[in-house]
């Protein structure tokens, strides 16, 4: 194990701890406040945790058992923050070689390298302004370089992506991709194409402590926590296995196909199933899908060629057409009906 | 001063300061006597250090590199002979008494001592604490007067600038400072002042650096010139 | 509790620091070798003392109030509008720094003198100020407002106006925004430029005997009766000297506002 | 060109700052008045003017260049670090803004004089620093580096230390952070702090006369020929107290930064 | 009309103006740097632009012409910025009441006010805390109640969805679109569901001028710039029209079907087509699709069921067993076919 991060902050609610291998990425996911800039403050060292261990390449960078704590600027960690905080003193150019020059790397290299991550980020033309004429997206994209041109052990990506427009995401997505292929690092996003493409494993926070870790696709396509299904786009209920079917948590009954390994009765599962899977009717349907829900429909949002319906705890895509003939729009009443056999069961470790 | 190389007799007209500790109020006539002295002495400078008699004396006990010391009062002296920092024993050169000071046009019509202890004078004298002050104490006790004094002040000058101003309507300052003030003030003598008479000595300083220099200074403030200078300027004789 | 973490300082930057600190200290620490602890009590309890010292406590603390009422509104025009000649302004309100207070003394009684710039008016309206602990006040004001002005100027111009201008946007006029905004929000640069001018006006000695004069209840504070005292008994020159120093501590720990990181 | 727009202040807060600068400036004005033109030139112009005037210009760029080398450290120790005590000693700093000057000047006296504190280990080095120029620029360094202090720890805590910790994570050490993040973030505040205290070291006048004493051309300061000239010359009093507050003026308009908001 | 906003900046090159009616919302969309933030700054009275004009239910705001310029706080014009900017000193109810309380609502009226929009972003559990106490999502939502709370007569939204949670963004959405139905109101946003969902029209803003101006669903349906294409995710190519076919700008001929109003030969045109209407192929096929394209796949997306395959102009939806049977990962060389009767082609205004 390469990177090992854990932390107890009671003031904010946050304990947990996770590890991953050298030259592996993680996407810390969770909802707002959960704790995933904590964590990175904590192995960044600028926050101080009543507990807490980092080790990078077997080199403890805080131990507080054991009295370790290096300052900043000798853990190799390099953070961007959700917050840009480009240096207002300096042109872009400098901000981003100020990692280099701070390396000890002479000031020609270390504005060749600054120009080249510059370039990287689509933001070269804007090497000789100072950030406070910057507009806010055009900050980020400094900020990612100068991230980058650190060249850190340890690279802790926040939010990297928010406030870039859709010209310049995927071609930042691609270049981040190739950067990180082969550094250690954590990504902390609300997007799950970044989760996707740029990490090999998720971790997924809630309320401070660790609800899923595991294989960024096993997770995404077998999720175990609500929010990790929400941000796979797959429906998933919750609740308990009878040997035959789920009894699910607010009281009514999932049949569905138990996957490996196989639950034993009265364990906790978790069904999934996806939104392509659910058809949707004006009234409950009589038929061969023995699972079907009286549903409100909150919101239709379009996907593709799709729509995707929306309601407080399920998802369904349907085409264009059938919103037009079932006349749906949001506050419509609509049964969700899905086969069984689109239905996976898991057991909850 | 273990035999330093002070021997300043030799016509070699090496050049040399001689360095004057004196009292606030000798600052007209010493820098003129200065002049003198260094017309007399070619190849010598002299420098003053003009302040508070008691700012002065803390000076000299701290190791002030001065060769001469003038004194507005004997109390002052006496500090530092009594830490024996004086080289030859100090000698009254001058004196001075109090005199009223009004504004020009006197607007409270002051004419004698008695007037400064009428109601609504506004009066500025020296603190108790200061040899002016304790100067006009006697003065007022000597008349058996009760001064209600609006100010009493820090110094002499900060006395006559009240009245300069024209803040004050009457206050008790030395002669020779009305004498300084010239148009700026009108002064009211009055008999009572040969109660209190302020006594100035001077003495040359043990650790001199240029002892015999130090003493011709002092003699020529003894000597005629000198004295002709401080009468000039409102001195009395010792 | 989980602490947010500051960058080390440089190692070598403490030694001149301590060598800063060491000077500042040393001269206090030679004034307590020289106080008479023997008599420390009755010299600093004696009438004139405790009159003195009441009077720098009253008059500092009417300065500390004057300086705000007129220098917050001061450092707000100088930090917050732009006009023709605004540098050479702040510049001249500054002066009192640097004019000798005995100067500043005798230009506030070219001033407001009976015969200054407005006296006449002044007597017309039957107001003497001379004299009277007016006066004092009036001299520590003077020499203590651009400590105010100043401290509290940079500390607007740090601030910034980026939340004025939110709360602006959120339909607050100039009043509420300077009341609900602005000053909380510099409110411990207020603060440090209250004290600032406090401890100035505790320690003015020069302009307040030149305009005000030195008269014991009304007009001679702490530093005159130092001043006084030091011709006739330095030992209650030293000890009255090291009370001061003790008031200006005690009133500094207890104006300084929690300061923690914004 | 566009430009950032200020929220308005409220109206009424023109009138007590108007007030405020005529307090300020009207006894300069007296001063300007009491002046005697015909003569100004030759006043201003004699030997030991001419002397006090470059001396004073020495000592107090030396004071201020003395000042940063010891106050930076000491505001950056206290901006920065936390220690017990440390509340305690930035009121101590604080005291020489609250002392008098001429206890001030005595407690120097006390420190470096020859039997003062340091006075024998000095002497036994073959140090005098009393009544030397040396001892000006003490005097002066001792009332002005509170300045520098107090301004630039403000300075230092508003602006924070989020990007001296974004520098340290891109690998800075604390020296490379303290030049090329803290100190050009500060620097307006540092600036500030320099005007400051050169200006309260070009009219430091009660610790110069007890501590330096006044001896022309080596420690009788503007300030204190301004003194000596009352006694024998008010109107070149005027005079060169209208030439140090030109002085002031100009120094102060040179150092001003062109502030923008950050 | 009852919202007329432009402005020129040179400093920034930044020239456009729009207008739009009351009650309507309009989402200003464009790459960074593309003067989003400049326009909204000129609207709420924040930035003086050499000329501009903003005039708000036909009361001029600003009218450099004419030497009109409102002070923010007499426009009713609220703005909600990139940055939060809560008051730090303030605690998060007492932001939220800031703008009712300013307007002179009863401090508890403005407190239960500012309940209730909190408890609309999902916050009413930070009421008591401070700014400095916040993660970077929920300060965000904190600042868009706030900027509902002040009821502004024209409100202005830069990201407001930048870092907030999957969690929240539907439901913030949902209450956005309750609020901004009847208001008139300015969006800057990179989504374009918020663009769908929320705007009635859409202004599309590139290096400071304006590329486009129409209503929502024209606009993301028939893009006539590259911005809106790609963000719509239609795939756009553009050329001259000759009468038969588009001669495009880089070369190549395309077949497509001429919508009204019909071009004529030497018009400038766009064709558009759905990445969904992309057949893939691994060799240029011979065959009715008369339009093929020799491309380098960039990238693979998952897209509900889909996968998404970028190049560097044009985008394929394709379905993961294609993605298997063609072997394609990024770097792939491919043919894009596409019947002509899927291209639709628009005279350019
Ligand atoms: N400086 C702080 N002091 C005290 N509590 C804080 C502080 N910063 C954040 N918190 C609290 O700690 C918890 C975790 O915050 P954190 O910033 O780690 O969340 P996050 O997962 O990064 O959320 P987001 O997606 O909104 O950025 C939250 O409940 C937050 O309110
Ligand atoms: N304070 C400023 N001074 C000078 N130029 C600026 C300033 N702020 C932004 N700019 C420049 O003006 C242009 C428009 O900036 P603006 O902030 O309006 O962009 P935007 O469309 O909001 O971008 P983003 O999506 O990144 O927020 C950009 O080129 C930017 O670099
Ligand atoms: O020098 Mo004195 O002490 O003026 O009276
Ligand atoms: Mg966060
Ligand atoms: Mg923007």
């Amino acid at each position: 194990m390469s990177l090992e991060l854990g932390a107890r902050v009671a003031e904010r609610d946050v304990d947990a701890s996770f590890e991953i291998n050298t030259g592996q990425t993680v996407a810390l996911l969770g909802e707002n406040g959960a704790g995933k800039s904590t964590l990175l403050a904590v192995a960044a060292g600028l926050l101080r945790p009543e507990r807490g261990r980092v080790v990078l390449d077997g080199q403890p960078l805080l131990d507080t058992d054991n009295g370790v704590d290096l300052p900043p600027h000798r853990r190799g960690v390099a953070l961007l923050s959700q917050d840009p905080l480009l240096f207002p003193h300096l042109t872009v150019l400098d901000n981003v070689a100020f990692g280099p020059r701070s390396r000890g790397v002479p000031r020609r290299d270390a504005q060749q390298q600054a120009e080249h991550w510059l370039s990287q980020v689509g933001a070269l033309d804007l090497a000789g302004r100072k950030p406070g004429g910057l507009s806010g997206g055009q900050a980020q994209r400094v900020a990612i370089a100068r991230a980058l041109a650190a060249d850190p052990r340890l690279l802790l990506l926040d939010e990297p992506m928010a406030s870039l427009d859709v010209e310049v995401t995927p071609a930042l997505r691609q270049t981040l991709r190739g950067v990180l292929a082969d550094r250690t690092a954590v990504i902390v996003t609300h997007d799950v194409l970044d989760a996707l493409l740029l990490a090999d494993r998720v971790v997924v926070l809630e309320n401070g402590r660790i609800v899923e870790d595991g294989d960024t696709r096993v997770v995404l396509t077998r999720p175990r926590s609500r929010f990790a299904a929400r941000l796979a786009g797959v429906n998933l209920l919750a609740g308990t296995w009878t040997g035959d079917h789920v009894e699910l948590d607010d009281g009514g009954v999932l049949f569905g196909m138990a996957a490996e390994p196989l639950p034993q009765p009265g364990d906790r599962v978790v069904a999934t199933f996806k939104p392509h899977a659910v058809a949707v009717y004006r009234d409950l349907p009589q038929g061969s899908p023995r699972n079907s829900f009286g549903v409100r429909i909150d919101e239709l949002e379009p996907l593709g060629d799709l729509i995707r319906l929306r309601t407080e705890q399920l998802s369904a895509d349907v085409t264009l057409q059938a919103v037009a003939d079932l006349d749906l729009t949001p506050g419509t009443w609509a049964a969700f009906s899905v086969k069984a056999t689109e239905i996976d069961v898991y057991r909850l470790a | 001063g273990c035999g330093s190389s002070d021997d300043d007799k030799t016509s070699a007209p090496k050049s040399e300061t001689l360095t004057v500790y004196a009292a606030a109020s000798l600052t007209g006539v010493f820098t003129d006597l200065g002049k003198k002295f260094e017309a007399d002495h070619p190849g010598v400078k002299v420098t003053f250090s003009f302040g508070g008699s008691s700012d002065l004396v803390t000076q000299i006990q701290q190791g002030a590199p001065a060769d001469v010391f003038a004194s507005a009062d004997t109390k002052n002296m006496d500090k530092l002979t009594a830490d024996g920092l004086q080289g030859d024993a100090p000698e009254n050169f001058a004196s001075n008494t109090l005199e009223i000071v009004t504004p020009p046009d006197n607007p409270a019509k002051i004419d004698s001592l008695d007037d400064l202890a009428k109601k609504g004078v506004a009066l500025v004298i020296c603190a108790p604490e200061v040899p002016c002050g304790s100067a006009a104490q006697k003065v007022e006790e000597g008349a058996k007067l009760t001064f209600k004094p609006v100010s009493e002040e820090q110094s002499v000058k900060d006395v006559l600038a009240k009245v300069t101003s024209g803040e004050a309507d009457a206050g008790l300052v030395y002669v020779t400072d009305v004498k300084a003030a010239g148009d700026a003030v009108n002064g009211v003598t009055f008999p009572e002042a040969a109660s209190a008479v302020n006594t100035y000595p001077i003495a040359t300083l043990k650790d001199s650096k240029h002892a015999a220099l130090a003493k011709a200074f002092v003699e020529l403030v003894l000597g005629t010139v000198g004295q002709e200078a401080l009468a000039g300027a409102g001195f009395a004789k010792p | 509790m989980g602490r947010t973490r500051t960058v080390g300082l440089p190692g070598w930057l403490y030694v001149p620091a301590l060598v800063g600190a060491v000077f500042v200290l040393l001269p206090l620490v030679a004034i307590i070798t020289k106080v008479d602890w023997a008599n420390f009590g009755t010299l600093i309890t004696s009438e004139s003392s405790k009159d003195a010292l009441l009077l720098s406590l009253r008059t500092s603390a009417a300065t500390t109030v004057l300086c705000v009422l007129l220098g917050v509104p001061m450092a707000l025009v100088l930090a917050r509008t732009t006009f023709p000649g605004q540098n050479v302004l702040r510049s001249l309100v500054l002066l009192p720094l640097v004019l000798p207070p005995v100067v500043g003394g005798l230009a506030l009684l070219y001033t407001f003198g009976r015969k200054g710039l407005l006296g006449h008016a002044l007597e017309v309206m039957d107001i003497r100020i001379a004299f009277s602990t007016m006066a004092v006040v009036l001299a520590q004001t003077f020499v203590a407002l651009p400590f105010l002005v100043v401290s509290l100027e940079g500390a607007l111009r740090t601030a910034g106006q980026r939340y004025e201008v939110v709360a602006a946007g959120l339909g607050a006029g100039p009043t509420t925004v300077f009341r609900r905004v602005t000053l909380p929000l510099v409110l411990p640069g207020l603060l440090a430029g209250m004290v600032l001018s406090f401890a100035r006006a505790l320690g003015e000695f020069g302009a307040t005997i030149t305009f005000a004069g030195s008269l014991q209840g009304v007009t001679r504070t702490l530093p005159l009766e130092i001043y006084l005292q030091r011709e006739v008994d330095p030992d209650a020159a030293v000890a009255l000297a090291l009370l001061l120093v003790v008031v200006a501590v005690v009133v500094i720990a207890l104006a300084r506002p929690d300061r923690r990181e914004p």
